[in-house]
């Protein structure tokens, strides 16, 4: 069995669900034979033809709109935004019907689509190309936002985004997308929405986070070994609905929370899980809770991109804060 | 000059404003008086609706209400000529084109007072859209769908329709224009009533016509004359068949007049001249076809007077399933939400489930 | 002086300030001679003209984009979306262009507009028209968003935006549009952008709110004073860039607090300020965080609207939780 | 059968591609040859210039970049029409142009380097637009320029360009629509350049012409040959003057071809093939305008190679300056933010201060 990077999973994943159910079809701008701007696309309209690998006019109100026509008329659409950054026009379509439509219509009429797009800096690309906006879906009901942030996790993910009744926003971070390789058996195994994934366990801290910065969360936590201090790693994957619990019973464990992620601070999605801990946790905290993000400001062209990241660095001296503060 | 391009856009009309042929041949579905007389009776019904919709509405019995006074030649017309296995993509006032499709006027009370198992069609094919509120963008729901059609090779067709206002939308040009490049089987039909809200025409658009705007997407367009119902139910019958066979889409404007409020929370008069609307009226739909049909000997006061008596007798009996509807529990909010309710929100249905049990 | 609503104060203060600055104009659908379908800018046609007050073609994008090339050019726009369940089109515009043009040019383009929308629910409307979606412009760094709560400082709080040199989002929430009237000189003072109001002193239990929510809160603190509790009420009126520091030192003083919103909970910007008390006031913390909000569904048709809106009752009882807890 | 409309569309060409006049009488400003050879001039330039990017980017100096390979009548044809006082809104390949109105290489380069200093445009008008990555959107910024000049009775233009790609998003119906209805002074250039990156130009649109795309706004609209610049600013010249004098907003398509990848991060043999790439070096801009001007006397050999040595000498130059400027601190990414910091920002700015001193 082959070694796979993360983009090769998702190309494994759609070629694997086009293969078992022809109600998939995919679509977007450049998808065909280019195969995508980053190649996630890969060969599928070769294999797949043209009616099934739909590349679009250059309208994201287009694809989005077309992706809810094809997915309640009974296919499984996977439209792609080229870049996270060129997703608001498909915002009203999003959430004025794919996220309503189940709804509206007490359950006649249903969207089960998957949008994808490639998501966040670190590639020194253009001007919005960076974007990191998750939180413009995480106050949608009737979704689900996910991120894998592995090949493997990549693949099961996304099947079951494919698979889902409802609407998924499959965020893909794109400076890991060929960052590493594992193997990837492609036997169509799912994973499940509805968890966390605990990555590493932990007794001192727990590190949340999602998408790219589990990387450096994990070097984090490699570092923190080091010092002696003992870091839980978490792997939100699907952001919404959450698995709070899963948060929770870590942060109930160790006492001590870092949510690390890569949108502008002021109401990303990490937010969220601060608030719940303010709610649902605040007697096991033993400190502070500390969020390590991008800054509040547009995330800069590349030569500055870099210092706008969580870095490690960072990761480490707030988890240090966490235990200095008890 | 060399020319690169060149185009015309027809202007289609049988019946003039008194009923009276133009002297153009009348299309086959026209010839069958009975079904003509079948046609006007579902438009005098749709008045009758929406008189009484009003009338709901006044009396505090229903929300906010979109009229479809004027508008019976062209809804009725683009419904009539669809088939059932067709997917319709409305707005939110094509009510002639519903009700011929099979919604019942308590689901379109139910939906507009407040309740969203209005949208949950019992007659009406299921895979026809539910309103659509925000302008424009049931116009890529029927690319959409006509693109599912032609990827399964069904013959079937996506028909959308959408408002003068709505054609500046970006979404319509999206639609004709995917539905142009992937020779999509779909219909827009331009429902051209002169008002968006207080906004006219002419502020929406420098272009003589809206069926002009076909144009761009490179489709075959005309414009036709939206208070008859054989020019609209022609149109739509080339145009479905275009689709049909596989010879793509096609940009239909139905020219015609919001003789009404734009709403029952509008009130017209604040932006528009009387005389205005009095030369509408002229231009009515219903008698038109009355009068035409009456020359034809297919229609009298009597059968006037009778289909009324039937029209009255089925929006009763409508009007009081609709007001034996018990409300929802609160925690319907939750119950479409998703095919499963996530473990996450199970508490905070709960709590609606209490509240509503204090309440 | 006439008492004035809500909403005659937004007319008035664009009345003030398009007499007193000729770059001012308004654009919009149905601004014209209709006046706005609530009359927000009812009389402005007839008094500046076709040229200043400008209805647009029925095309959201239209208008944001319209907005940012006047701007640019030297205008001050005032741009209106007619429901806020209707701005999604405005997305793109707004967070790529008007929230990143001072940035992306180092000042030589700037975007001094405002985008005004009708705010929330509970006026029996129709399906879209009773949005609370504040949280898709929170996040975005470069932008204010702005939300009265009452005749006068609608009146301030516009002048303030229009006079701001950067963009604003200003919701207005139409609940309370002629809820009640109040004085409200028209003297073009503008109010600042950079503070919360503390509407009501209190010592037991802070309350934070916004928008049409005020009412309920300032309701529920007088409930809470009859049983002996004291609640201090905010007003945060400005959300982004947040006055924090007024909030922290009520919460420090208290105790306790209340968040209360009513878009859906999870990701509204409510977690914002629970995450920044978890953050910054953990050890004032006598009791967790309570969030009052609008449930993670969509806000249902009107027959149920106000099971799904914050009540005076809901706020009782958590501003009651938080005194048990400790 | 009645006509409701009639629209033609008008394809204009004064060059052939092998630098023959058509026999259309040409232009005033075509006929001074001393102007034309400084247009030459420039179209040469852009290409050594576009070369030198290249070359940057592929020696890790610069980022991705979009070339303007075979778009040069196209892009100097547009900038040499215009006024200073007038506004250019681009996307991001249409350097011919922007050099024309002053932008300078260094800044392109600071820019595509990944600095947003590169916008700060030194000697370009300052109401010019920075580049505009979400395609489309600054159609919409030029119809809101052209308002506020409309408004404040200025006799300037707002000019536009879209691709082929472009042509098909929402922004650009949009801002015709609008600027149709409003008689706005505008420009709108649709480059059509046959890609948008892979996508070629018949899957954007169904239309035979992008140029008709101008006729749903109701705006004059002609298709030109943008490989012949004197056929692109005659045009301009045109749409230019029509708005300048009140008479509204006009839609140009210039055909040309992407003789380029379509960025640097794009490998164009991927998806068309060479055959079309070698027939359009065959339309090239720049062979036929100097094969003109030979044949008037106007440039030779020795001129050629003489302009080639400025041009190089200018970018060596633009080069040196561009490779000396040194990274913004990273505090910058606040300091432009809002006209002054808020409060709440600035324990996040002196954190990055701080991170910035340690780095
Ligand atoms: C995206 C969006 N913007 C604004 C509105 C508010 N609105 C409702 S109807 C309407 C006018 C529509 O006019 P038109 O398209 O001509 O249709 P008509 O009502 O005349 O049938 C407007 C502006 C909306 N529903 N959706
Ligand atoms: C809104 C948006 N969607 C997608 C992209 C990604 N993208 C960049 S250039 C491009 C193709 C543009 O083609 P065209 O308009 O023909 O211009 P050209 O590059 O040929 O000059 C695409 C899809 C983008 N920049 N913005
Ligand atoms: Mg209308
Ligand atoms: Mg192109």
């Amino acid at each position: 069995m082959a070694q796979i990077t993360l983009i090769e999973a998702v190309t494994q994943a759609l070629a694997y669900e086009m293969r078992n159910d022809e109600s998939v079809v995919v679509l977007g701008e450049d998808v065909g034979v280019n195969g995508g701007v980053f190649r996630a696309t890969q060969g599928l309209q070769e294999q797949f033809g043209e009616m099934r690998v739909i590349d679009t006019p250059l309208d994201e109100a287009t694809i989005a709109g077309l992706t809810i026509g094809l997915a309640v008329q009974g296919m499984k659409p996977v439209a792609e935004a080229q870049f996270e950054g060129f997703i608001y026009p498909m915002m009203e379509h999003i959430a004025c019907h794919a996220a309503r439509m189940r709804n509206r219509t007490r359950g006649r009429m249903t969207v089960p689509a998957v949008w994808r797009a490639p998501w966040g800096g670190g590639i020194r690309a253009p001007e919005h190309h960076s974007e990191a906006n998750e939180h413009l879906f995480t106050n949608i009901p009737g979704l689900r936002v996910v991120m894998p942030s592995s090949p493997a996790r990549a693949y099961g993910l996304l099947l079951a985004a494919i698979r889902d009744p409802d609407p998924v926003i499959f965020f893909e971070p794109k400076r890991i997308y060929r960052q590493y390789k594992e193997e990837v058996p492609d036997d169509g195994e799912a994973l499940p929405l509805d968890v966390c994934f605990v990555l590493r366990d932990g007794t001192d801290v727990t590190l949340v986070t999602w998408g790219a910065q589990v990387k450096e969360c994990l070097e984090a936590a490699d570092e923190l070994a080091q010092k002696g201090i003992s870091a839980e790693v978490i792997d939100v994957a699907t952001l919404t609905p959450l698995d709070f619990d899963t948060i929770a019973e870590s942060v109930t464990k160790t006492g001590r929370c870092v949510i690390v992620h890569e949108a502008p601070k002021t109401a990303g999605f990490g937010a969220e899980i601060a608030a719940r801990l303010a709610e649902e946790c605040l007697y096991s905290l033993l400190a502070p809770v500390q969020r390590v993000t991008g800054f509040d400001t547009h995330i800069p062209l590349f030569r500055l991109e870099m210092k706008y990241l969580p870095s490690v660095e960072r990761i480490v001296e707030a988890a240090e804060r966490t235990l200095a503060a008890s | 000059m060399s020319i690169a391009a060149k185009f015309e856009i027809e202007y289609l009309q049988y019946l003039d404003q008194d009923g009276k042929e133009t002297g153009k041949e009348l299309p086959a579905f026209a010839k069958d008086l009975d079904h003509m007389v079948e046609l006007y009776k579902l438009m005098v019904s749709t008045r009758v609706f929406d008189a009484k919709s009003i009338a709901l509405q006044r009396t505090g019995k229903l929300g906010t209400y979109a009229s479809c006074l004027g508008h019976e030649a062209a809804h009725v017309g683009i419904g009539s000529a669809m088939r059932r296995e067709d997917s319709l993509a409305v707005s939110y006032r094509e009510y002639g084109a519903q009700l011929y499709r099979g919604v019942k006027p308590r689901e379109v009370y139910t939906y507009w007072g407040g309740d969203e198992r209005g949208n949950d069609f019992a007659d009406a094919p299921a895979h026809d859209f539910a309103w659509c509120v925000p302008i424009g963008t049931q116009c890529l729901h029927a690319a959409g769908s006509a693109l599912a059609f032609k990827i399964r090779k069904e013959a079937r067709v996506a028909v959308c329709t959408i408002g003068d206002g709505g054609s500046s939308k970006g979404d319509f040009y999206g639609a004709i224009n995917v539905a142009g490049a992937q020779q999509l089987p779909m219909v827009a039909v331009i429902v051209n009533n002169q008002w968006a809200i207080s906004v006219p025409r002419r502020i929406q658009s420098g272009s003589g016509t809206l069926a002009q705007k076909g144009i761009a997407a490179g489709l075959p367009c005309i414009q036709v004359d939206g208070n008859d119902i054989i020019a609209v139910r022609a149109a739509m019958e080339i145009a479905l068949e275009r689709a049909r066979s596989g010879q793509g889409a096609s940009v239909i404007e139905a020219v015609t007049y919001r003789l009404g409020d734009h709403t029952t929370a509008d009130d017209a008069r604040r932006y528009r001249g009387e005389q205005e609307v009095k030369d509408a009226w002229e231009r009515d739909p219903i008698p038109r076809l009355r009068k035409w049909l009456e020359g034809k000997g297919k229609w009298d006061e009597a059968k006037e007077e009778a289909w009324k008596v039937e029209c009255d007798d089925w929006m009763d009996n409508e009007v009081n399933a609709y007001l034996e509807t018990k409300n929802q529990p609160a925690t319907a909010m939750f119950d479409y939400l998703y095919a499963e309710l996530p473990a996450d929100l199970e508490a905070q249905r709960e709590l609606v489930a209490s509240l509503d049990r204090t309440s």
